[in-house]
């Protein structure tokens, strides 16, 4: 049975965090002394007081002390986050996707260690060190990728045996919420052996060091930063770790799987929150704003970019609270409700065009106000850019979709 | 038909590659990078370029310019565009208000404005017509509405005027010696029938620089604004007549200022191609280069194609103003072509990179950032409005 | 509650008549011999067929014999017979969409005597003569609409007071399901007074004429028929109506209000179900066809076109499915579960522009083929061109909802 | 630089113009709505344009011919398509192979062939590549399969060949009187290696016309199935030599074929546009004249800005090829381009004339019907894939 009603817990939630960005992310987020310069700290006040509403334990179980959100729910608070500040729903998001998988994964002895020391703690986020195994693969259309495959930023971690736990090395040079995470969990190569073993490396750790976060240019300038939310390197160096906090390999498998699909339907709705930000500016702005002797809205022109915008808008949004849901439901494909198809990426894919291009339409509506730095268009332009062009929303990323439809196995 | 270029067209476009290439170039990324707007723009690129004739181009011989053909001149900017679209633009922006003043203006006024401009590497130039509440409405005033437009007003006193209020986002504004500033004189009409062109010196007394704007893109370009409090400009500095601003202006029948933003972009698109044409060839994904992926060619063969049908309409339509043809809007259509292709190519380009990790190639994101600059300039929605009136029933060829 | 799930009985439905067009209808619909000529008559063997199955009433009450169907699920039963035949769906949409609402707005005695009818004979199907107060409106986006807006091929009906009755004279030149209808629901202009009166009028009325269904090309070759559904003109001579047919006043406004919504989701759902037949063909091709040492689905230019098809076509469908929704669940939107929109514009025009570039992607797979009047490629190209330049859904369509955001009344 | 005509290809133009306006066009509508394939074609619009010189446009002066430069090649092709555009592509295929007889037969065969084919209005010429199971794969043989591509076998007989297999989709395929055949001469080889190329008089014993294809657009224009069942042809009738067919296609470095589509998609572009303006200006919607709403001011400037690019760029290409210049793959693109321009322009001619209730303007269909046959023709996707070899690593002006 069809229903695209919020259940009443959902609506409160949703009002409550769509009441504080208005009222108080967003007037910090678009003052032009914060749009103006490159450097853009990550806002921590609004942090904490967000994960003080319950949104770093998000998707933790309730008797974790969590709201046991399911992926729906995250994308439709991420949304109206994002509306706010992209970077704290990408923080928030990736926090309250982590620690969901982690706590699956974790011991009762882990849960016992790790639990109250996230909850003790408003700034303790949660971070990944992991290969992507599928980096680089839709290139790969037609032929099996080999080893050799160009792999951007992806950490190389390498893990020792020593005695019955393990020394950890390497270098990440991208990790998300690095900078604020109170703990990591970190994938590593076993050293002169197949496979993987995955542990658990509180911030404190010795030898693991973080570095600053990402500046706007590195490489002498020849490179911008290209990330939302709060991003550093990472250096493991020498790490030790008990057997007591390493995951359980088939606990790790399953933790790993179907984790990649539910951010990437969360940074669709992050995406959806953006371009609904730069909407709504645009609307009001076009009703209030007054040329050829009418409110710009009511020019033909302008009238139908806004009507792109918004139908653009509602597509997107349909569509990755369907994936969504669907993640949530596995099921209802076998069982016929929905077309077998790999969701995330639909929605991801989708999201990322249309609403890059309603974004540019809105701010299409300011004329020159519209690259102007000191307003927000131009910010959020550059945004749903960022999000068009990363690593798991790439030119060739719909393709995964044409390998699920021929059945073609890379 | 012949699409060949002459000695002097090909001994300019190669005197402005290699300055594009050896000077432009190495300093455009640290331009684009740094915070404060008003400290992007960099004199010694400006006079250097001066120095090889780039500022003085469109100048007529008789004042001691180049005076360089249009072909020429979109085929200069174009690559100087290619070493950095904001500074092509700072040296043409130079040229648009010199076809003015040979145009429009006295001989007194070329002999007090032109001189200088011609003796002084470090002159350049700006126009003023934008304001708070004026964008569209200076372009496309409504009928119903006289008020509409600047709002800027000058008021006569003796042989001087006396400017208040304020303009917006003006070219060259915190670095021109000499502004083209267009005033109400009539306030009772409308902005066709009811306003003045004035030249003002930057040390016009009561006339004063405020705020440089912050812009996405272009950063090396000054975009100023304008205050004027009881500013005196004497009569001797108007262009054309009095309530006459608008027709002074239309005495240049160039229409240049299109096929500049058009032949900008198309530096900004050679660019591009070239620069997505070597990660190409040089980088692979997956064990193969990305060249010998068909996502890849289907994107390089979409940036060469829109590249080079905006080099040929460009080339054509400056061409055409050349010869003087009857003007059935190409310089209008070819500018709004260039909004399309820049756009397209850029994020072809962007496409084509993909993102390194948390990190893109910086050059990528800033033509993507300057091509935003092109989704309103000129008013690129209101001329393709207006346009609609001078194009002809048929196609002629 | 957010759900994507059908309903037993919506699933059951579903997949008898999926499977009774992919047995029977599609091969008939998509047989050279059909395809090639122009005139494609209305295959009434099928559908006299699918309205033994139920279809013709649909959403009528099930003490009126029908299903009760709400508009969702008549959209997703009109995607599947529109994967089949793009004209059966067209006449059977409309026939259950009027039946339903003429069911709503007659007296008891109306129905007892048109609902037997309707009911005994398997091709009685309903025809409205309205003149559509909306048509030519979206054009004029910023002023009021003129007495002179041209209206194309609207009907002009006149009533004429006769005693208790009226006397109706007009003439409508494109009434869709005429060739097949045994009941008109005829709106006519009052005769020297302001307002109009609706009528009911049965097929075999003394001065009703129906003329033959439109044919491919008329006007001596200068206009193209650009239709779906069947349809033919109508010619009202004289004919008398007793008071006893008249439908009252309130319920024929209560009637024509949502018709419109109603009727441009139908539609969406139709062009979701040609779409998904041309990306299925295409499919299925590009699995089978071998060019370039693979088969070309493995090439990433054909793989590309496809999963956009692929995203198009979910997007399309969820924004169709969640409009119809919504539109049965009006309430929703004052309880902020979703936008305030209007939300059969948003899917129609969505689905009307996606549509036909994907069905041109499905088609372009098939190379040269693609053209062919013997393969189906070019049809469904063509019916998804007819679903994007029709009466309620043209160039400025997509103004209604800028008018909508912008609070701006015509 | 000067785009203007000379006077020879101004007046081909005029000639072209008033043809198909007097004489194409009236009968463009009447043909597209014939039913039957077979029925659709007109030997006399085709004899008659033959008499004016439109057959033999292409054919060098030294056997009788006009010797058209591609600049008016081009401009003869997209006033044709303004008539009709599957009419001009039936006069320009022509063109087409007469290129390949001038440059790559021998002088018997210009004896044989050239001779009859100018001293005969109804003599129009067909090619055969395509095969039911080799499309693509002609234009880019998979390296690791060297079977692919056309099938047609050609085994040596005496002084004959005989040919057995079919080919599809050929052009004037119905009607022509000569076609240049591929055929596979050596199985073991791959197309490149082991094909020749054949020149078969329809009156080739053993050779037949199957199937007229039936097409959503170009209904006049034939393609058909050309059947071989021991076909025998002379010797002296291989194009250039044996195992050698695709050099011998090689030896015309004109690249016309690309060209044409271009021109004509042109040719639709300029009618679309005319059609629209004329629409747009004497019909009202909602009290006003369609031309004074901004949607269709909008579209109206699209339509224009396309055309007039693709103008640009096509005649730029004509002209690159008239003068033999290093080809970077011009021709290509711009056929490429033609294709996106040809769906846009076409399809908002639809946006502006919207329907009328159920119908449609019949020649708005038309020419929205004639666009699609580009999505395929000349296996567009396979062209962009492969000029990505031929593109500069910079662009040149």
């Amino acid at each position: 049975m069809h229903d695209f009603r919020l259940t009443a817990e959902q609506l409160e939630f949703r009002d409550a965090i769509r009441d504080f960005v208005e009222r108080e992310v967003k007037p910090a987020a678009i003052d032009p002394k914060r749009l103006e310069p490159f450097e853009k700290p990550l806002m921590t006040g609004f942090l904490d007081q967000l994960s003080q509403m319950g949104l770093r334990g998000l998707a933790l179980p309730e008797d974790a002390g969590g709201a046991g959100a399911d992926l729906l729910t995250r994308c439709v608070l991420l949304e109206e986050i994002a509306a706010g500040d992209v970077d704290l729903a990408m923080v928030l998001g990736e926090t309250a996707l982590l620690a969901s998988a982690a706590h699956g994964a974790m011991t009762e002895a882990q849960r016992a260690r790790w639990v109250p020391k996230f909850e003790a703690e408003d700034r303790f986020h949660l971070a990944l060190l992991a290969r992507d195994g599928t980096a680089g693969r839709a290139w790969s259309y037609h032929q099996a990728v080999p080893e050799d495959a160009e792999t951007i930023g992806e950490p190389e971690v390498v893990a020792t045996r020593d005695g019955k736990g393990w020394t950890i090395n390497g270098l990440a040079p991208f990790v998300s919420n690095a900078p604020v995470a109170g703990l990591f969990i970190v994938q590593a190569k076993i050293d002169g052996e197949p496979g993987t073993v995955t542990v658990l490396l509180g911030r404190d750790a010795r030898g693991l060091e973080v570095d600053e976060a990402l500046p706007s240019f590195g490489d002498g300038g020849e490179r911008a930063r290209w990330h939302h939310g709060a991003v550093a390197s990472v250096v493991l160096n020498d790490c030790k770790v008990g057997a007591d906090d390493v995951i359980a390999a088939d606990a790790a498998h399953r933790m790993f799987s179907g984790m990649a699909a539910q951010r990437m339907l969360q940074t669709a709705a992050v995406n959806v929150g953006v371009a609904r930000a730069a909407y709504e500016a645009a609307v009001d702005y076009a009703k209030m704003r007054w040329q050829g002797g009418r409110h710009i809205i009511e020019h033909q022109s302008i009238g139908m970019k806004l009507a792109d915008v918004a139908i653009q808008l509602e597509a997107a949004r349909a569509l990755t609270l369907k994936a969504a849901w669907i993640t949530d439901h596995p099921d209802a494909v076998g069982e016929r409700h929905v077309s077998d198809l790999p969701w995330h990426v639909v929605a991801r894919s989708f999201t990322a065009q249309a609403l890059h291009r309603a974004t540019l339409e809105s701010a299409e509506c300011f004329g020159a106000m519209g690259v102007m730095r000191d307003m927000p268009l131009q910010k959020y332009v550059h945004d749903t850019l960022v999000l068009q062009h990363s690593v798991d929303c790439d030119l060739a990323a719909p393709l995964a979709v044409a390998e699920a439809v021929a059945g073609y196995s890379r | 038909m012949d699409f060949s270029l002459n000695e002097e067209q090909r001994g300019w476009q190669m005197e402005a590659r290699k300055f594009a290439e050896e000077e432009i170039r190495p300093l455009s990324l640290a331009r684009d990078q740094i915070a404060d707007p008003k400290a992007t723009f960099d004199w010694k690129i400006i006079k250097r370029g001066s120095e090889l004739g780039f500022r003085t181009l469109a100048v007529p011989k008789e004042w001691g310019g180049h005076e360089a053909d249009f072909v020429t001149q979109a085929l200069v900017m174009a690559e100087l565009a290619r070493g950095d679209s904001s500074v092509s633009k700072t040296f043409s922006q130079c040229w648009k208000w010199s076809h003015l003043i040979a145009a429009s203006c006295t001989k007194d006024q070329k002999e007090r404005f032109l001189k200088p401009f011609m003796a002084d590497h470090g002159f350049v130039l700006g126009k003023g017509g934008t304001e708070a509440n004026a964008g569209s409405d200076n372009r496309m005033p409504p009928e119903n509405d006289p008020k509409a437009g600047w709002r800027l007003r000058a008021e006569r006193d003796g042989d001087h005027w006396v400017l208040n209020g304020s303009k917006m986002f003006i070219a060259n504004g915190s670095v021109a010696k000499l502004f083209f500033v267009d005033a109400r004189t009539n306030p009772d009409a409308n902005i066709r029938e009811g306003s003045t062109m004035f030249m003002i010196p930057r040390d016009t007394p009561g006339f004063r620089i405020g705020k440089v704007f912050n812009k996405r893109g272009w950063r090396f370009y000054q975009n100023g604004e304008l205050i004027f409090e009881n500013a005196r400009v004497p009569h001797a500095n108007v262009v054309g007549e009095v309530n006459g601003g608008v027709k002074a202006r239309a005495t240049d029948k160039s229409e240049f200022g299109d096929i500049e933003l058009a032949a900008n972009a198309l530096g900004i698109c050679d660019d591009a191609v070239g620069m997505a044409m070597h990660f190409a060839r040089n980088h692979k994904r997956a064990g193969k280069l990305l060249i010998d992926h068909q996502l890849v060619q289907l994107k390089l063969n979409e940036m060469y194609m829109l590249t080079e049908s905006l080099r040929s309409f460009v080339l054509r339509t400056a061409w055409e103003r050349d010869r003087k043809l009857p003007d059935y809007g190409n310089n209008v259509l070819v500018m709004n072509y260039s909004q399309e292709v820049v756009q397209r190519v850029t994020r072809a380009n962007m496409d084509i990179h993909g993102p390194e990790g948390a990190m893109m190639h910086a050059r990528v994101d800033k033509l993507v950032r300057d091509a935003m600059i092109w989704t309103h300039l000129a008013g690129d929605t209101v001329q393709r409005v207006k346009i609609v009136k001078r194009l002809p029933l048929t196609l002629p060829t």
